[in-house]
């Protein structure tokens, strides 16, 4: 393939990575930048949608839009509420202690492993998506469902940003985010926040799931890797910022896009990965971040 | 001839100059006090001086050696120690570790490599007795009452037997028993020790100080003996119009 | 708390832990001697985590580094396990050094990041050169390579021998620099590392050194793990491998010289007894997880501490 | 779909056992005579869990057979499965455990190759037989020792080679590969491009593709124009991705002829949406997982036993798709195991040195319902089974068998003779 559409194909799936870097690191990036708890369980969230986005599709009859709306219903509120149900049983009852926290998700991570495991069994499957629709190039084909979820992925980061900025509760978690102390003596319920935006990271770990799963599989170990990936996409982004967890993902997605061209695949991955440390070593707040003190 | 010589010492965040041009200098076996009004400059000043902010231009010497480009801690070990103003101890240690931290961390480095011996114990215990505070070395420092913990902060820095001890505000949220001690213990340092401190108490600072450097707007505004700066009319001017 | 009381108590532990192979049947023996090497990494992870308060989730490097860097001259050049376990600990050193060098520019979680991002590369690296790390499916070390002094590694007592007294050492040596003039700064580090700097202490070198002792320990159990079990591979190069440890010194008790072994033992008869109950054991595991932090956040032993002896070392 | 925390399956197996000696058995087994004791390593969990799932169900079903007809030398057997994560440092572990503490006459069972490297060491140590199902290149290779042998499934090598005359004589001579960057895939870029290089074609290009890698588009861009022939081996959960992105990559367009190794599919229904594109593409398959109109007399048994249709599928669940072409491997396994202990007339760990010995001297692998694959022939030096494989085609969705090679096909020499080292 001459350079030119070998470039535009580069850029294509690194936009579509970002895409899919960005969904999975909005809920972690609410966690992380209001609540500031390493939650490893975050990946079996997004797992446990996918999960729940199969159930659905197979259960729903109809064409495969229909049971993808529903399933686009259903994984955010069940998952939102096994996460909120975490929140008040185990990691309220260890007051958010870093260290305990770590601990704790990590036994979250086990248990859901092992349920999705038990229910669901070890084999990666398809969920159709919504609709089937093909992009043919002089050069290539596309799936048009793969721009489709950049587009998704635009839309799901916009809502969360007016979500945050304009509605009454982004005001209060915000607030909540800048200094728990004096949010608790405005008479802000911290308690009932912090539940919240953890129910509500998992939800969008599930949404990001729901909309991704089409063209991935689920898997009951498919949780591993966009845990990996949200963390470094937020750290990089600066912590608890929602455009530098943007800008973050399209860095990462691109540059990975663009290095694989050039090397072979495993050395375009250690390349990628480097890149992205050294961001880190010589900028250590993140792009968008404000160091601390 | 000074100790610590200061000159043409600057350094600006953004548009704000918060120290300007600073020429400074502090005499062997002196207490000087150094006042202004709030943002004046004085905590970036000593933070210069100390080495936890970078200088953009001017030049530090201590004892005729130029220290301007040494980190806090060369500094430290050269002899030049700085106590915080807002308590910065390390809660979850001894009031014993604490001090011995710097007893081993200062310019003399007493003491073995396993972390004991007798020298560090006397050195430990004489700056503990010093701030008055040798009955509670087994303490968890976590756990001592403020005024506790600010003397803890001071007999750090006299235990790192520095040459220059720069206090800032450590009179801040004591009580007033406390503060005629403290002052005391102040004027018993000298000579063997010069102290720069910086203080808000007028009282404290005409008490001890020998002279006094006025900062306003990040510049010297004015310099002198407790008596000539009280009746200064800029310095007046400057605290009333602040 | 007296230093003598301190010692003796430590040295009971070892003497319990040696004692126990002659007690234990021999499928429990050699599991011990799995633990103790685990332990010895958990160790070198707490001294960088635990005291100094470096969290870091790129110790699986070390521990594979220490590993590739015994395994493979004793696969390919039939170096024996002495020169191979001093390799061993210069490659989990050397590997921490250069990393330290550039993560130890950041803080908090973008340190965790750059150090999990480093251990990747490191793991993807030993992929790549496949044709001498034999990659993900690694390769079986050769008998001349697990021979110490005559002995053979792969037979029960010279390799509990090797096990315990490799994790003796480090035991050892973690408490007496835990307790001595270095172990105060270190601590200094975690709890307030602007003012230990106002002290006179450069924290950059401080925790440069002790990132550099934990990989001692890492590659020195790396290398043990190779040549003591007879095998090495990319898999130990996985997050997974910097997980465990955190998870066996948060268990224990963080900034403890005994947490860490009774960490990696705790987790390794937990998953030996989940396993045995049900074919659903990791979900035992994960609950019995989450059981014991409610009850002690700060690990066993830190509750012991908070307990019952605060001088717990 | 197994209950959340049903009683471990070894526990069940046991009481499975005490049923089988009670009620099933004829009279020669003795009610008093201890049974055989063998250890499966399981990939319960972990990576590996498609097929352990189907290599339990299958070496079941063989323990119920074998059970059924007086057992092995008139004792009953019993299986222990113990989960091994598909890591190689619990697979040591569980070694150690099946061996030492449940006190297995042998340990069997092993897929993944890492798993089988990093137990194999242990199974030497402790001198217990160690028969993997694996496919691994790594015993005939000679990396492993004389306590491991593969007498159930032939190798990766030798499957390869024998596919490089048809692939060259009917799909063609200029071929690309894309492998996963992992031993299974290494066995693939080096064996077939010798392979296909004896047929007179070559490699043009060879894409190994990092572990973990979900998407897959930006490396098919690489494939160079002249290729006739796409070569691919991927395997693990990501594998439904990369060819669902093959398709919508080349589309509607002109594409080379696609090659593919069954593994690619194992447990996934080649009629899945999306794999459309795999119509008419050929595959290897040991085992073809549809019913053949030409199969063996005792395919149909088989298929009973382990509870699989005509289709390859679970009978009670026709989506669930079974790991046909390398489950028959824990089935035969077994079966060898039988024919060498009582040629060796085994009583017990002592005599597992002879019983090794006596798998050593087996060659003959005759067809019977004990090998539903196929005849074999086992090398006893290199302690590998060499058998005949199969070449399918997809049609209509399903997968249908349109060659079979012959046993010189995949033969290669000796890389090693175990049987000079010692004990």
């Amino acid at each position: 393939m001459s350079f030119g559409p070998f470039l535009l194909l580069a850029l294509m799936e690194g936009l579509v990575t970002a895409a899919v870097l960005a969904l999975a690191a909005s809920g972690l990036s609410l966690v992380f930048g209001v609540m500031r708890v390493v939650n490893v369980a975050h990946g079996e969230f997004y797992m446990l949608g996918a999960v729940i986005a199969w159930f659905v599709t197979t259960l729903v009859p109809g064409p495969a839009w229909a049971g993808f709306l529903v399933a686009l219903a259903v994984a955010p509120v069940a998952v939102g509420a096994l996460a909120a149900a975490a929140d008040r049983l185990v990691l309220r009852r260890l007051d958010y202690d870093p260290e305990a926290t770590i601990v704790a998700t990590i036994g979250l991570l086990y248990m859901i492993q092992q349920a999705a495991l038990s229910f669901y069994g070890p084999d990666a499957r398809p969920v159709a998506a919504p609709f089937d629709w093909r992009l043919q190039l002089p050069w290539f084909g596309y799936s048009g469902y793969k721009l489709f979820v950049v587009l998704a992925a635009a839309v799901v980061l916009l809502a969360l940003w007016l979500f945050m900025t304009r509605s009454k509760v982004g005001l209060v978690m915000r607030a909540t985010q800048v200094d728990r102390d004096v949010a608790q003596a405005f008479g802000i319920d911290v308690d009932l926040v912090y539940m919240a935006v953890f129910g509500i990271g998992a939800a969008l770990a599930a949404v990001a799931a729901v909309l991704i799963v089409p063209i991935q599989q689920a898997h009951y170990l498919m949780g591993h890797d966009p845990l990996l990936l949200s963390f470094i996409v937020v750290i990089i982004g600066g912590l608890g910022s929602l455009r530098g967890t943007v800008v973050a993902a399209l860095v990462i997605g691109l540059s990975d896009g663009v290095i694989s061209m050039f090397f072979s695949p495993t050395l375009a991955k250690i390349l990628a990965t480097l890149l992205v440390a050294l961001v880190l070593v010589f900028r250590p707040q993140g792009l968008f971040g404000v160091r601390d003190r | 001839m000074s100790l610590l010589e200061a000159r043409g010492l600057t350094r600006h965040f953004g548009g704000l100059r918060a120290v300007d041009g600073v020429d400074f200098d502090l005499r062997p076996g002196e207490v000087q006090g150094l006042i202004g009004p709030n943002g004046a400059g004085k905590t970036t000043f000593v933070s210069l001086l100390s080495g936890r902010i970078p200088v953009q231009s001017g030049t530090i010497h201590l004892a005729g050696e130029d220290i301007t480009r040494l980190p806090a801690q060369a500094r430290v070990r050269k002899g030049l120690a700085y106590t915080f103003q807002i308590t910065s101890i390390f809660p979850g240690l001894t009031v014993f570790d604490n001090v011995a931290l710097a007893v081993q961390g200062g310019r003399a480095q007493i003491g073995s490599w396993r972390g004991g011996g007798a020298a560090l114990e006397a050195a430990v215990a004489a700056a503990l007795g010093q701030v008055g505070m040798a009955d509670l070395a087994g303490q968890g420092a976590g756990a001592l009452s403020y005024g506790h913990q600010r003397l803890l902060e001071v007999a750090m820095g006299l235990a790192l037997q520095p040459k220059v001890l720069i206090l800032d505000e450590p009179t801040q949220g004591l009580a007033a028993g406390e503060i005629a001690g403290f002052m005391a213990l102040v004027r018993g340092l000298v000579p063997a020790v010069s102290v720069l401190l910086i203080e808000h108490n007028m009282e404290v600072v005409m008490g001890v100080a020998d002279r006094i450097t006025v900062l306003n707007f990040g510049r010297v505004l004015a310099r002198g003996t407790p008596a000539q700066i009280s009746a200064d009319p800029a310095v007046q001017e400057a605290y009333l119009g602040a | 708390m007296s230093g003598a009381k301190v010692w003796a108590l430590h040295l009971a532990v070892l003497v319990a832990l040696f004692a126990a192979q002659y007690l234990l049947p021999p499928y429990h023996a050699t599991n011990l001697a799995r633990v103790l090497v685990l332990a010895l990494f958990a160790m070198g992870y707490n001294l960088a985590f635990g005291y100094t308060g470096l969290l870091s989730l790129g110790h699986a490097l070390f521990f594979a580094g220490g590993m590739f860097a015994a395994g493979l001259p004793a696969y390919h050049f039939g170096f024996s396990a002495g020169p191979a376990l001093i390799l061993s600990l210069l490659g989990g050193g050397v590997l921490a050094g250069a990393v330290g060098l550039f993560a130890l520019r950041t803080a908090g979680v973008s340190f965790m990041i750059v150090t999990l991002m480093f251990a990747q590369a490191g793991y993807l690296t030993l992929i790549y050169f496949n044709a001498w790390t034999g990659g993900d499916q690694g390769f079986a070390v050769p008998a001349s390579g697990r021979s110490l002094f005559g002995f053979a590694l792969s037979s029960d007592g010279p390799r509990f021998a090797v096990a315990w007294g490799l994790f003796a050492l480090g035991f050892l040596v973690c408490l007496a620099l835990v307790r001595s003039r270095f172990g105060r700064v270190m601590v200094a580090m975690r709890e307030n590392e602007e003012r230990s700097r106002l002290l006179g202490y450069n924290p950059f070198v401080v925790k440069l050194i002790v990132l550099v002792i934990s990989g001692l320990y890492a590659g020195l159990a790396g290398g043990a793990w190779a040549l003591l079990f007879g095998y090495a591979g990319a898999s130990f190069a996985t997050i997974q491998y910097s997980i465990l440890p955190m998870l066996y010194v948060l268990l224990g008790g963080a900034g403890t010289v005994a947490g860490p072994v009774l960490g990696a033992a705790l987790m390794f008869w937990l998953i030996e007894l989940a396993s045995g109950l049900t074919s659903a054991w990791l979900f035992l595991v994960g609950a019995a997880l989450v059981v014991l932090v409610l009850f002690a956040p700060k690990g066993i032993l830190g509750w012991v501490r908070e307990k019952v002896w605060r001088g717990l070392p | 779909m197994t209950n959340l925390l049903m009683p471990s399956r070894r526990a069940l197996l046991k009481g499975a056992g005490a049923g089988v000696l009670a009620g099933m058995l004829p009279a020669t087994v003795g009610a008093q005579a201890a049974p055989i004791k063998v250890g499966f390593q399981l990939h319960r969990t972990g990576i590996g869990a498609s097929y352990g799932r189907w290599y339990e169900r299958t070496v079941t079903a063989a323990l119920k057979k074998i059970n059924a007809e007086g057992g092995i030398a008139g004792r009953p057997v019993e299986i222990l499965f113990e989960d091994d994560a598909t890591d190689p440092k619990r697979g040591a572990e569980v070694v150690d455990k099946l061996t030492q503490s449940d006190g297995c006459d042998v340990v069997m069972g092993t897929l993944f190759s890492h798993v089988v490297m990093g137990s194999a060491p242990r199974a030497g140590e402790l001198k217990v037989p160690y028969l993997v199902c694996s496919e691994g290149y790594h015993v005939a290779s000679g990396a492993l020792n004389r306590w491991t042998l593969q007498p159930g499934i032939t190798d990766v090598r030798s499957q390869i080679s024998s596919m490089a005359p048809w692939v060259a004589a009917n799909l063609g001579k200029k071929v690309t590969m894309f492998y996963p960057d992992y031993a299974f895939g290494y066995d693939h870029r080096d064996h077939f491009s010798k392979a296909i290089a004896a047929q007179g074609g070559e490699m043009v290009a060879m894409i190994a593709i990092p572990p973990t890698e979900t998407s897959f588009t930006r490396y098919f861009a690489q494939i160079p124009a002249d290729t006739e022939v796409l070569y691919h081996v991927m395997v693990g959960p990501a594998v439904l991705t990369f060819v669902k992105e093959l398709g919508e990559f080349y589309g509607t367009g002109p594409k080379p002829q696609l090659f593919g190794f069954v593994d690619s599919l194992e447990a996934v229904d080649t009629a899945t949406p999306g794999l459309e594109f795999l119509e008419g593409s050929h595959f290897w398959e040991a085992h073809p997982r549809v019913k053949p109109a030409d199969a063996g007399e005792f395919e149909a048994g088989y298929r009973e036993a382990v509870g699989v249709d005509d289709n390859g599928t679970s009978v009670s669940d026709a989506k669930d798709v079974a790991t046909y072409s390398h489950m028959f491997s824990t089935w035969e396994t077994l079966h060898f195991l039988k024919q060498a202990m009582e040629a060796a007339g085994y009583t017990g760990p002592a005599d597992r040195q002879k019983l090794v010995e006596a798998m050593e001297a087996i060659t003959d692998l005759p067809y019977g319902p004990e090998r539903p694959q196929g005849a074999k022939v086992f090398n006893g030096k290199t302690h590998q089974v060499f058998g005949v494989q199969h070449i399918s085609q997809i049609q209509s969705g399903k997968l249908v068998q349109v060659h079979t090679t012959s046993m010189e096909d995949g033969m290669y020499e000796d890389a090693v003779d175990y049987t000079t080292m010692a004990f």
